[in-house]
């Protein structure tokens, strides 16, 4: 739809479609009013709004951790609706949450190990994370500290290695950048950014830093109040006026 | 009907201080109708209810550190057997009248407070519980040690004295008063700023509040009336030895019921500790055998399906449904597993 | 001199006891959360399942442990399944109120089962060994060196296999533990099962040196949740050296403090439980998470 | 309503600050250790009355645990801490909020079984109430005061809502509620913007420059938002490695060549970070 | 419903029912009836089965085989209510009222154990009801100056008498204690202390225990270094499975071991095998003495009629609840009346022999005619051994050590 207009490849189906979905946490009260968003493959989507208005919950639903109480969402084809965290790896969706989420007295090596936790096969296990601290040297460094005891930008690395690891389809990052001084922000921007050029990595991201979000997104969403408000490649948001004196602060 | 829900909400305690008052003017004049002939109330019935009013005043002042501090006391009985010994040894060891024997013992067990608190109160959580059940025990075997005042494992003999009708009166009448102090205490800053440190002491401390003189204070008032149950009950059970004063389920008997009524409210422990003193009543003499079994099943289901207790059932109605409580069981659908926990910082 | 040798003897060999005893209920908090105040019933039914055995069908008691093992396994598995799992992300009062259910249904169901007689255990290792002027009680020797090939065991368990790192994992971080897949509940399931199972077999290793009844449940209760909070939770080290600290505390005052040695023995350790406590939240030897993070 | 309806407590005059004038706060040498980790090193540090001065560093550079000295929430391993002239540095944290000193935290710490409104109320109170009068209900003024603020921050929709209901960003927009309430002279804030939408953060902007212009105010930002800093503080304070980097006005800041390096990050896009 | 007599598990009402009516087609004109809270669970459970029990052997033979108490010229079937006081002694005192005021009993039955008895019998006075009891034996029961409290048991300070007695006369000459510290062992430790003295036996050492204490080497490791004759415990069942174990573990052999409620339980010797032998404990009542009485026949005639009922022998414990329930029918059939007062003058005027052995009251309620008897466990069996006129086996001393058998 619109979207496409500025889509990679307007040919391609979508990778994930979340189809007019309610969900909230309250059996008599919804957060989400019929949010839907697709995202193809190799693409970066951003997603923008005010405090609360449900970009988290989004992710929930995705990922099993709040019920969704009608609409779809489909993954790879495939009906993913109400799966739990397990199915949602399984079918190849990681996630980084808003809020921390290492094994604080496990080490960097240990943490990534986990990354991988549904997959047996050690060899491959060990590949993986050679190959994670190939691309994130500032880990290597660190393989065997204690993770708890790094600085929030090596947390959110590690965070974000770790969701590598599982070679995912789609990333689900939820504010990636928040607490991180600019220079980390800059790095993590950049390197999301080449991964995405590098080996295709589609992710779906929130962010409150809105333009450095956009900017490096192919497109982006707006939700407001648990609908759906804007939709459009990340410059036309970040020039549509509206969007701009609404949501980015004049 | 609307109105009524929304009065009901905004002042929870209304309707709770009225049913109260009924319940205090039904009950003043019961012995009253005593005389035997008429058998209204029998002294075995006024027995029972004078337990029930030490239980509800133990259960209420459990409820201003475990319910409202959020400090979940295991070894609150420790301050019920200080008064009780306190009590005890004035009377039977120095001759003391009942009354500043009673009082000695009160204050023992405030002062007592205030001392142990200052070191236990700075632990959290279950470190807590665990503090003060050690201390619980190890007061038990010092009483017991401390043989020449306390008169060791044998225990101590108080001169009889059962006027049913007067236990029953000055429970009652305490019962009445930490009711209203403990609902009177929640509708004060100062009440509210134990919730605060129930939700987030590190942040109260940081936002202004005195944190460990709070503690200290509520601790002191409730030990102090926990001392006065303590005494009351030393001179109506005319003996005292350590097991039986320092007797290891009472406090988390007191912790169930309060449990059951709704922690952290004011009518919960008189509603939790009715509800199971009759409850229990019916249990033993239906199942002599099986009565405690039966208990424990019943304590299972009622943590199980109700865990904000019966005033939660109260404060949401629909939360009886069924479907609502098998629901329950199943776990409520998924968890808020997205946000995890913050650490603490240190103070 | 000799009298202290004999004492310290006496308290490892309780405190290997204690030691092994407190594993399951130190494990289950450090990773669920769950303070379990049925623990000494656990240990009480380990002990009845060792009698019946040997009582009945004349085996040997430590050779009990091929039946209790997994027995025990399955019926923490069941109960993990049905009611503890009800409850785990609840606080923590509400798992102590279903825990301290448990421990009396269990106890009364026992009574009621095998009557309040308490009863004993014979072993075939029983008697002792002289060496110079100390004696060393043969059957508490066998609890101690099994308590220590027990906590090695779970130690490389935990440490190294893949189910002992998403255990660990769980204790650390329960989302996070989703988030890369862990199944939770199944994890749970596991770490409830195999501490019931430990605790049970402690029963084991103790029912031939005391008697066991019905009762017997909440004083070890007690003893595992001072150890527990004293060692930091789920520390396998922790839980040896605060068994065997306490062991010899209470043994060492109740040897050489005349008359009311044994009480005061109980009061010491105690004392010393606030006093740690106080002065070291988080325990003396770590854990798995530092004190007060629930 | 005028979310800030109560006359300040010293009615300080809106004025520039002062360098040469008395410090509100200061830190002499503060030192923290973290076992053999140094998380400030000997750092010197003042924040002047009446102005706003921001703090910013790499992350991990000790900027929260500054904040936490100063506010006595850590004990520091050496160095002394003056507040309007108070040696506070073996002060509890109760006894520095009565002081006027408030805060946010990085970590958030809303009371969570507590509604917003409640959350509200109780920050009020605490500017050294007697015990006595804390047995008294609320008064109306601060129950005015509350629900000001509870306006200005887009939070009546949440009002009885618990606070642990709330989104991430609602929560950082009440603790700024509640570091406002009692009124203080000097406010710190430790990433309060991190994660709040940005049309919100420019409302938040203006009001911390009404608070500061014209009721005299002192604010002490911690903030990775480098906008944010640089339009409202009058000088930065750079952190790194728990030493001081660097201080100055917000242009000599962008443009110190070590600041840049340990905290900007040169604008030439090298990946090699990952 | 009769007070079916089924085996194990004992207590016949299985549940609903908490009053045992007898009806037997006897043609009694009225009903005495009688309370008794006895602890179902709880700490007590073991020992409150018995106490049940042995009421019951009474009741079941009163109605049944005896015909009804006789008062006066009628006779009087006879029910007792019963209430499980769960060992707490907040619940007796409660049912000791409720039984007066509720169930408006004519006498009451005791509870097991002192401290329980203590709780009660203050009820019990207060109302002026006649309590007598057979299973609270601490000294301090008695001098509270309780006119309606009788025990027809000899009193924990004379437990160890009669084999510290017979231990004495055989050569000891040393002898350590240790005792619960709690009621009715103090009262056992404290006897034993005055009667070693009295009979020359020197005291080297004393030493109490908690509650259920789960080790007691260090006890017996200081104990063995000083090498006394004469070991005494004085505890609960428990401590004497304990006593037995730590001493054999840490090879402590004194010349004998006497110690208290265990021994003389035949589950005791059941439970410890072979290490039980040469143990010494005190009586109450053993099936072998040779008292008679005209009711239930010898001591092994009762014993024998018990283990028809019950399925297993009885206790000490079961055999002076029966007591005290035909103690208290013998004062009414010699008062002529169900009045209190006049039964409390026929029991303090009561001086008769039973099976169980000598019922005579003295002024403050304690049985005054009963001497304490010892028993040994020889090759397995229970054996009286003291005092000389009711022994049926000489004593075996010294024990051998244990790494000797
Ligand atoms: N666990 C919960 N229980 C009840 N309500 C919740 C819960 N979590 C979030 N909410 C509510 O859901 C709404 C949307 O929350 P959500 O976290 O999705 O917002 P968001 O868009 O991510 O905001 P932010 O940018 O501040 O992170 C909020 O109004 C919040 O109050
Ligand atoms: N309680 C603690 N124990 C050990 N080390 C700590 C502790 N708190 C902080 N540190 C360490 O002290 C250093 C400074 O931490 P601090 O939180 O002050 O950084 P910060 O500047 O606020 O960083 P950010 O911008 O990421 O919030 C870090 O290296 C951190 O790991
Ligand atoms: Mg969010
Ligand atoms: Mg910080």
């Amino acid at each position: 739809m619109i979207g496409d207009i500025m889509g990679v490849n307007e040919s391609e189906r979508p990778l994930l479609e979340v189809q007019d979905i309610y969900a909230g946490y309250r059996p008599d009260f919804d957060i989400l009013k019929g949010v839907s968003l697709h995202v193809k493959p190799r693409e970066i989507v951003c997603v923008i709004g005010p405090n609360g208005a449900g970009k988290s919950t989004v992710f929930k639903a995705l990922y099993g951790f709040v019920n969704v109480r009608q609409g779809r969402v489909l993954f790879d084809n495939r009906d993913i609706t109400g799966a739990r965290p397990q199915d949602a790896l399984k079918a190849g969706i990681t996630i980084v949450p808003q809020l921390r989420s290492l094994f604080p007295q496990m080490t960097v090596y240990e943490n990534l190990e986990m990354g991988m936790y549904l997959e047996r096969d050690k060899a491959r296990i060990k590949r993986r994370i050679d190959y994670i601290l190939d691309l994130f040297p500032r880990l290597a460094e660190r393989a065997k500290q204690k993770a708890g005891t790094m600085s929030g930008g090596e947390q959110r690395m590690l965070e974000i290695g770790r969701a590598l690891m599982w070679e995912p389809k789609l990333v689900l990052m939820d504010e990636p950048s928040a607490g991180l001084a600019p220079l980390i922000t800059k790095a993590i921007f950049r390197g999301i950014h080449r991964l995405n050029r590098e080996i295709g990595l589609t992710v779906l991201m929130i962010e409150q830093n809105a333009r450095q979000g956009l900017q490096i997104s192919d497109r982006g969403y707006v939700l407001d109040l648990g609908q759906n408000s804007y939709e459009g490649s990340g410059r036309e948001l970040l020039e549509d006026p509206n969007v701009r004196r609404a949501f980015l602060g004049g | 009907m609307r109105t009524l829900t929304e009065i009901w909400k905004r002042y929870k305690l209304g309707p709770l201080v009225l049913i109260l008052l009924v319940l205090f003017l039904f009950l003043l004049p019961l012995p009253r109708w005593l005389a035997p002939e008429r058998k209204l109330v029998s002294n075995s019935l006024l027995f029972s209810l004078t337990q029930l009013f030490m239980l509800v005043t133990l259960a209420s002042d459990w409820n201003m550190t475990g319910g409202f501090t959020g400090y979940i006391d295991f070894g609150h009985a420790v301050f019920f057997g200080i008064g009780a010994y306190g009590a005890g040894v004035m009377m039977a060891k120095a001759g003391w009248p009942f009354v500043p024997a009673l009082i000695v013992g009160a204050v023992a067990a405030a002062i007592f407070a205030v001392l142990i608190g200052s070191a236990t109160l700075r632990l959290k959580g279950p470190y807590f519980s665990i503090a003060m059940l050690g201390t619980f025990v190890a007061m038990r075997e010092i009483v017991r040690v401390l043989r020449p005042i306390t008169g060791g494992g044998s225990g101590l003999t108080l001169p009889p004295y059962l006027n049913r009708p007067l236990f029953y009166y000055v429970t009652l009448i305490l019962a009445v008063l930490v009711v209203a102090f403990v609902w009177w205490l929640r509708r004060t800053q100062f009440g509210a700023t134990l919730v605060a440190i129930r939700e987030d002491e590190v942040g109260a401390e940081m936002r202004g509040i005195n944190t460990t003189l709070h503690k200290i204070t509520i601790f002191w008032i409730a030990a102090f009336f926990t001392g006065i149950v303590g005494a009351l009950w030393a001179y109506q059970n005319t003996f005292i030895d350590p097991d039986v004063v320092f007797f290891e389920s009472r406090t988390i008997e007191l912790v169930m019921m309060t449990m059951l009524g709704g922690l952290g409210t004011v009518a919960g422990p008189v509603i939790g500790v009715t509800v199971i003193y009759w409850l229990r009543d019916i249990l033993w003499s239906n199942f002599l055998q099986f009565h405690l079994l039966v208990e424990g099943v019943l304590l299972i289901v009622i943590v199980l399906f109700f865990p904000e207790g019966i005033m939660g059932l109260l404060n949401d109605p629909s939360a009886t449904s069924l479907g609502r409580l098998w629901g329950r069981y199943l776990g409520e659908g998924p968890k808020d597993a997205y946000q995890s926990t913050e650490t603490e910082t240190s103070v | 001199m000799d009298q202290l040798s004999q004492a310290a003897i006496n308290g490892v060999m309780l405190g290997g006891f204690y030691a092994v005893m407190v594993l399951g209920f130190s494990i289950i908090w450090g990773v669920m959360g769950v303070i379990n105040l049925a623990h000494g019933e656990f240990v009480m039914v380990g002990a009845y399942i060792t009698w019946l055995l040997s009582k009945q069908l004349g085996w040997e008691p430590f050779a009990t442990v091929i039946v209790v093992f997994p027995v025990m396994f399955a019926v923490g598995y069941a109960l993990q399944h049905g009611l503890i799992n009800r409850v785990i992300d609840r606080p923590y009062l509400i798992s102590l109120l279903v825990t301290y259910g448990l421990s009396i249904i269990i106890a009364n169901a026992t009574k009621i089962i095998f009557t309040a007689t308490p009863r004993t255990v014979d072993t075939a290792f029983s008697g002792f060994w002289r060496v110079g002027d100390v004696t060393v009680p043969i059957t508490k020797t066998i609890v101690l060196i099994a308590a220590l090939i027990i906590m090695s065991g779970l130690h490389l368990f935990l440490q190294y296999t893949r189910l002992g790192k998403s255990i660990r994992a769980a204790a650390q971080n329960r989302e996070a533990a989703r988030i890369v897949g862990i199944e939770i509940k199944y994890v749970y399931a596991i770490t409830f099962a195999i501490c019931i199972a430990l605790t049970a077999v402690a029963g084991t290793l103790v029912a031939p040196t005391q008697p066991i009844y019905p009762f017997m449940g909440p004083p070890l209760t007690l003893k595992a949740f001072a150890i527990t909070a004293m060692a930091g939770l789920g520390s396998i080290p922790g839980a040896l050296m605060g068994g065997i600290v306490l062991g010899l505390v209470e043994v060492l005052i109740a040897t050489f403090v005349p008359g009311v040695g044994t009480n005061l023995g109980i009061v010491s350790s105690f004392v010393i439980l606030v006093v740690v406590l106080v002065t070291r939240p988080q325990g003396l030897f770590g854990g798995l998470k530092p004190a007060g993070a629930h | 309503m005028n979310p800030f309806a109560l006359p300040t407590r010293e009615a300080a005059a809106p004025s520039a600050p002062h360098p040469e004038a008395a410090p509100l706060l200061e830190g002499r040498n503060v030192t923290k250790f973290f076992g053999g980790l140094a998380a400030l090193n000997s750092v010197d540090f003042a924040v002047y009355p009446n102005e706003i001065m921001g703090l910013i560093g790499p992350n991990g550079s000790g900027k929260t645990t500054l904040f936490d000295c100063l506010t006595r929430v850590q004990h520091v391993s050496a160095g002394e801490i003056y507040f309007k002239g108070v040696d506070i540095t073996d002060y509890k944290p109760y006894q520095v909020a009565h002081l006027g000193l408030a805060r946010t935290f990085q970590v958030i710490r809303v009371y969570k079984k507590l509604t917003v409104w409640e959350n509200m109320l109780l920050s009020r109170q605490w500017g050294g109430l007697s015990m006595r009068k804390k047995f008294h209900t609320p008064p109306a003024e601060t129950e005015d005061r509350a629900r000001g603020l509870v306006s200005f921050l887009l939070l009546d929709r949440v009002m009885d809502e618990q606070a642990g209901n709330l989104s991430g960003g609602q929560q950082r927009l009440l603790e700024i509620g509640m570091a406002l309430m009692p009124d203080p002279d000097l406010i710190l804030l430790d990433e309060a913007t991190s994660g709040v939408n940005p049309t919100l953060i420019e409302e938040i902007k203006d009001r911390i420059r009404t608070l500061n212009s014209q009721y005299g105010k002192a604010f002490l930002l911690v903030e990775h938002n480098i906008h944010f800093i640089s339009d409202l503080c009058s000088r930065v304070f750079v952190l790194n490695y728990g030493q001081k980097l660097a201080e100055g006005s917000p242009d000599e800041i962008m443009e110190n060549e070590d600041v840049i390096e340990a905290y900007f990050g040169a604008d030439g896009g090298d990946d090699d970070d990952w | 419903a009769a007070p079916a007599a089924p085996s194990e598990p004992a207590a016949s009402d299985g549940g609903e029912q908490t009053s045992e009516a007898a009806v037997s087609d006897n043609g009694c004109v009225g009903t005495i009836k009688l309370g008794a809270a006895v602890s179902e669970t709880g700490k007590y459970a073991r020992e409150g089965k018995d106490t049940r029990q042995g009421y019951n052997t009474w009741l079941d033979w009163v109605n049944k085989e005896y015909g009804g108490v006789k008062v006066g010229g009628d006779c009087y079937n006879v029910e007792i209510v019963y209430y499980d006081d769960e060992g707490d002694p907040d619940t007796a005192a409660n049912l000791a009222e409720k039984l007066i005021t509720d169930d408006e009993v004519d006498f009451l039955l005791g509870p097991y154990s002192s401290g329980l008895t203590m709780a009660a019998s203050a009820i019990s006075e207060k109302y002026n009801k006649i309590m007598i009891e057979g299973n609270g034996a601490s000294e301090s029961l008695f001098e509270r100056g309780f006119k309606n409290l009788f025990a027809v048991l000899t009193p924990a300070g004379n437990y160890t008498q009669s084999a510290l007695k017979a231990l004495a006369d055989q050569g000891a000459t040393s002898v350590v204690i240790a005792y619960e510290d709690t009621a009715f062992p103090s009262s056992v430790g404290a006897g034993a202390q005055k009667w070693a003295e009295e009979y020359g036996l020197e005291i080297l050492g004393v030493e109490t225990y908690p509650k259920d204490v789960a080790d007691v080497s260090a006890i017996m490791t200081k104990f063995r270094d000083m090498e006394p004759d004469v070991f005494v415990g004085g505890g609960h069942f428990n401590d004497a499975l304990l006593f037995v174990r730590a001493a054999q573990e840490l090879g402590f052999s004194p010349k004998a071991m006497v110690i208290t409620v265990g021994p003389s339980n035949p589950k005791f010797v059941e439970e410890v095998g072979d290490a039980a032998n040469y143990i010494i404990g005190p009586t109450q009542w053993e099936a072998t003495m040779s008292y008679q009485d005209d009711y239930f026949g010898s001591a092994a005639d009762y014993a024998a009629r018990y283990e028809g009922m019950w399925g297993e022998p009885p206790t000490y414990q079961a055999a002076e609840s029966t007591a005290t329930a035909l103690a208290l029918q013998l004062a009414i059939e010699a008062a002529g009346s169900l009045d209190s007062d006049a039964v409390r003058q026929a029991l303090n005027d009561l001086d008769v022999m039973t099976f169980y052995g000598p019922i005579n009251f003295d002024e403050t309620g304690k049985n005054a005619g009963k001497p304490m008897g010892a028993i040994q466990i020889q090759a397995g069996a229970i054996n009286v051994v003291a005092p000389a006129d009711a022994a049926v086996s000489e004593l075996e001393y010294p024990m051998p050590a244990w790494d000797e058998r």
